[in-house]
């Protein structure tokens, strides 16, 4: 979920910016030198898992999967969608350099909220509550990614109302789909290793 | 199905990676229902490439491919043929991606439109069938290199097929295991082509060996014993003669 | 493959710049387009991004196709700003009336977004990534995005290809993708055993590198050495931005 | 360095990944200052495992490692052995990590405190020494296999190592450059431990072959040309005898 470029208004752009850079900085703190190729490694695989269209009805949608990232890296999730979205900028052109601090904050800010919110239940041993757990971080994360993006568009201007609520609501599907997927990824790593699901930190927030 | 129809037809196909070297040159190839054939050649020689081409995972640049008597060149014609021809992975890695050995096994028949239940039988007879009790809630991921070859053949034969492709079945396996697999194959009533480095198994378990070089393939007719001289792996440790 | 880097091999005069200067140019044009407003400084920042892409001789039909795909939102912004905006009645459609005010936006948003967007292809797609990572840590970014950035664009090869082989198993045993919990489910444990196996190879990376003396120091060697040619060009380009923006002043003035 | 001191020394060294299977299972090895030693076993025997017990990149459950006459229970001593033992990983994925070659084979000298002039240097030497001419600014993922693998050789050898710890280097490469890397690997004076299912190679690199199996390791004094009937696989095509 990104915006392109020439959208928002300049405040917009540098607030989104600031925010972004004051994610990043605590993101960056807290990643050693050492844990450097993991999260890597793991931001490659969100790269690539982005790529994987899931249809919908007659349409597909990509999978965004920021609440997950979000389970796994904590505020690291903060420098790996930046490094994520910039070589989609580089790569294909979707986002690009102004809008780069706005979309990183729409979709990281929602996948740490979602860490704070959801790591330690998801990680708690079995149960439906640490599954409706993975599912709501799924949902939610994308939710509030399209809250923050609607926002943006509204600050810009008055009139992207009607396309903010839109924006939204298209977005219903698609949490429910991330909902699902997140909540069957989560029982997939729990069974076959749940080490990955502890986080780069180890266990949770 | 009437005996003797023409499976997979290729005809003068050939196939690059990347535009250079031809993997496969014209190469020309018939499997007829009932047939069981062995296919060695050299690593590199383009084996698993053919049984990629066959499965349209990948694309020919030219030549005609034709399954179960329909010309195949999109994606529709693959899709009903792979409902009819297994194919195992040379890697036993890449063959199994659900958390537990069931769901892979049950993955084939819930795409061929079964019931959960159905599909759940199904896999628990498929296991039974292969010595694999008890292996329903292991962890796919957590298996070792033998039982990730046994489990694939699983998911494989969950699927009923009529046409089975094998790429490298032994690689890896203890001597038990092997004649494990080479006894469930010599038993199995289908049409077959076996990729295998090892030829006293593609001895028990196909009619007739053909080789591949140099992007086409071969009938082999000088596959007949001869005798020299060579060292052998595991001197001290038992051992058995293979190829 | 969506993965390659289409554009970034070629020999034009665009190809052989410095790629700081390039990262320079692409941050200060996108960022001067972004926040101007008007026609007149628009028009000619869309002929400057425009004669990149010519002096960069891509192949055009390919620019264009990526053009269309990441034009989608602006559609989208299309169909809904002409009939929300409040202004001066400009047409109308059954009981929609378009404004002017609200056709002058989209236009305005669309030209806008087109010409950032041609000047990153013709800037920084033309770059090798590796080379815009190295770039960047001359230019002081922090070293830690740095290699992360590179890692990352290294693994996603690696990665896709792991991917190929999953969805290929998936596809022998006849899976065919449709709206439901079956499809949503494969995918995800796609997904999951994606990030099993990074976790893995992250793993064996670290090893290689403990192996390699690595204690948390990471160096790079790259050197560029800029030449007359790009220092014209940054003149040039430095000189056409300014222009831009006293451009957009005036017209606010 | 002094000839036939006792380099690497496992004693009574035990090791199982989750707690169950022991693969190494009270293990002795003695590697002397200038011997070259081949290692087989079937796959899974543990061959790649006691490679990273022997570099500290495992630690085993129980058991005594020494390292050059010290023992060696903790990371630093690890450290200081890492300098002078090269480990060549079975999977070139993992050992290319950085996005160009030359950064790649500097990498090591860099950590080993050289400048980035003289680890350039190095890398450049290195590289010309395996023949890679021009490869200093080829990007590592677009490498083909073969060449992934002698980079990596590089990488090593740019660290000039007093021992050779290779896991698989032969593997998945084509003749020529199999040759290459024999020949290359036959001129090393070097202490070395080179795992390999391919025997014709170890054959030619190596002084002895152990072998693998039950979690320790033998002498394969056996390994001795003997001479029995079988048949051959490619009967009729031309054909090298290997193993
Ligand atoms: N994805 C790929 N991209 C480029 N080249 C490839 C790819 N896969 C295989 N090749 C090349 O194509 C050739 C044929 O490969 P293939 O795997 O079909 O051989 P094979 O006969 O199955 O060998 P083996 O006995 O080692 O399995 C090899 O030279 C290989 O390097
Ligand atoms: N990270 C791991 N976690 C758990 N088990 C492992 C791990 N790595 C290897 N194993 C298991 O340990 C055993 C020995 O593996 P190892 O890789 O050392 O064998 P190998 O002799 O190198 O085999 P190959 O010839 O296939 O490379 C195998 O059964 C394998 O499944
Ligand atoms: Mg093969
Ligand atoms: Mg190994």
């Amino acid at each position: 979920m990104h915006i392109s470029e020439g959208v928002l208004s300049a405040p917009v752009l540098v607030t989104g910016a600031a925010l972004a850079a004051a994610g990043i900085s605590v993101g960056l703190k807290k990643m050693g030198y050492e844990k450097i190729p993991q999260v890597a490694v793991l931001s490659s695989a969100f790269f690539v898992a982005s790529l994987i269209h899931v249809p919908i009805g007659p349409s597909s949608v990509h999978l965004i999967l920021n609440g997950i990232n979000g389970l796994l890296l904590g505020w690291l999730c903060f420098p790996s969608i930046l490094v994520a979205l910039a070589l989609q900028a580089i790569l294909f052109q979707f986002g690009g350099i102004t809008v780069l601090g706005v979309n990183t904050v729409t979709m990281a800010l929602p996948g740490l909220i979602c860490y704070y919110l959801f790591g330690k239940l998801v990680n708690r041993e079995g149960g439906l509550l640490s599954l409706a757990a993975a599912f709501a971080c799924g949902f939610l994360s994308v939710f509030f990614s399209g809250i923050l993006v609607a926002l943006s568009l509204l600050f810009t201007e008055q009139s992207f109302m009607s396309v903010a609520k839109l924006i939204v609501v298209a977005h219903l599907p698609v949490m429910i789909i991330e909902g699902i997927i997140t909540l069957f990824c989560v029982a997939f790593l729990k069974r076959v290793k749940p080490e990955v699901l502890g986080g780069i930190y180890g266990k949770g927030p | 199905m009437e005996s003797n129809s023409l499976i997979i037809n290729l005809k003068d196909t050939s196939f690059s990676y990347s535009g250079d070297k031809l993997i496969l040159d014209l190469l020309n190839f018939q499997l007829h229902s009932g047939e069981r054939i062995g296919l060695v050649g050299p690593n590199g020689s383009g084996k698993t490439t053919l049984f990629h081409i066959i499965m349209g995972l990948l694309s020919p640049s030219s030549g005609k491919i034709e399954l179960f008597g329909k010309p195949a060149h999109e994606e529709k014609v693959f899709r009903e043929a792979r409902k009819k021809i297994g194919l195992l992975f040379q890697d036993a890695d890449d063959q199994l991606f659900s958390p537990t050995v069931l769901e892979d096994v049950a993955f084939g028949p819930l795409n061929l439109g079964k019931s959960p239940d159905e599909a759940r039988d199904i896999a628990l007879k498929t296991l039974a069938r292969l010595d694999l009790f008890d292996f329903e809630n292991r962890i796919t991921y957590k298996l070792s290199g033998g039982e990730k070859r046994l489990v694939s053949l699983a998911t494989v034969l969950a699927m009923d097929p009529e046409v089975l492709l094998l790429d490298e079945p032994t690689n890896g396996l203890d001597d038990e295991t092997e004649e494990k697999i080479t006894n469930i194959l010599k038993g199995l009533k289908l049409s077959c082509i076996f990729i295998s480095h090892n030829l006293d198994f593609l001895f028990k378990t196909t009619d007739r060996i053909y080789a591949m070089a140099n992007g086409k393939i071969f009938l082999d007719e000088a596959l007949v014993p001869h005798s020299h001289v060579h060292t052998h792996k595991f001197g001290r440790l038992p051992h058995e003669h293979k190829s | 493959m969506i993965i390659e880097e289409q554009f970034s091999t070629g020999k034009s005069l665009v190809h052989s710049l410095d790629p700081r200067v390039k990262i320079i140019v692409a941050i200060l044009f996108s960022v001067v387009v972004a926040v101007s407003s008007n026609f007149l400084a628009l028009l000619p920042a869309l002929a400057v991004s425009l004669s990149l892409i010519v002096l960069a001789k891509l192949p055009m039909r390919k620019v264009f196709y990526r053009l269309l795909l990441v034009n989608g939102l602006i559609l989208f912004l299309w169909i809904f700003l002409p009939f929300t905006f409040k202004g001066e009645a400009l047409f109308k459609i059954g009981p929609l009336v378009g404004t002017k005010e609200g056709v002058l936006y989209a236009s305005q948003i669309t030209v806008k977004c087109n010409a950032i967007l041609l000047a990153m292809i013709a800037l920084l797609s033309t770059t090798p990534i590796f080379t815009l990572g190295h770039a960047m840590g001359q230019l002081y970014f922090p070293d830690k995005i740095i290699h992360l950035f590179l890692f990352t664009y290294r693994y996603i090869h690696v990665i896709f290809q792991e991917y190929r082989r999953l969805t290929n198993a998936m596809r022998i045993r006849g899976f065919i993708p449709g709206t439901n919990l079956h499809t949503y489910r494969s995918y995800a444990y796609l997904v999951g055993m994606l990030l099993v196996r990074s976790y893995d190879r992250a793993e064996r990376i670290h090893k290689a590198m403990l192996c390699r003396g690595f204690h948390g120091k990471y160096y790079t060697l790259s050197r560029f050495s800029i030449k007359m040619g790009d220092i014209l060009y940054l003149s040039l380009m430095l000189t056409a931005i300014l222009g831009l923006v006293i451009l957009q002043w005036k017209a606010i003035a």
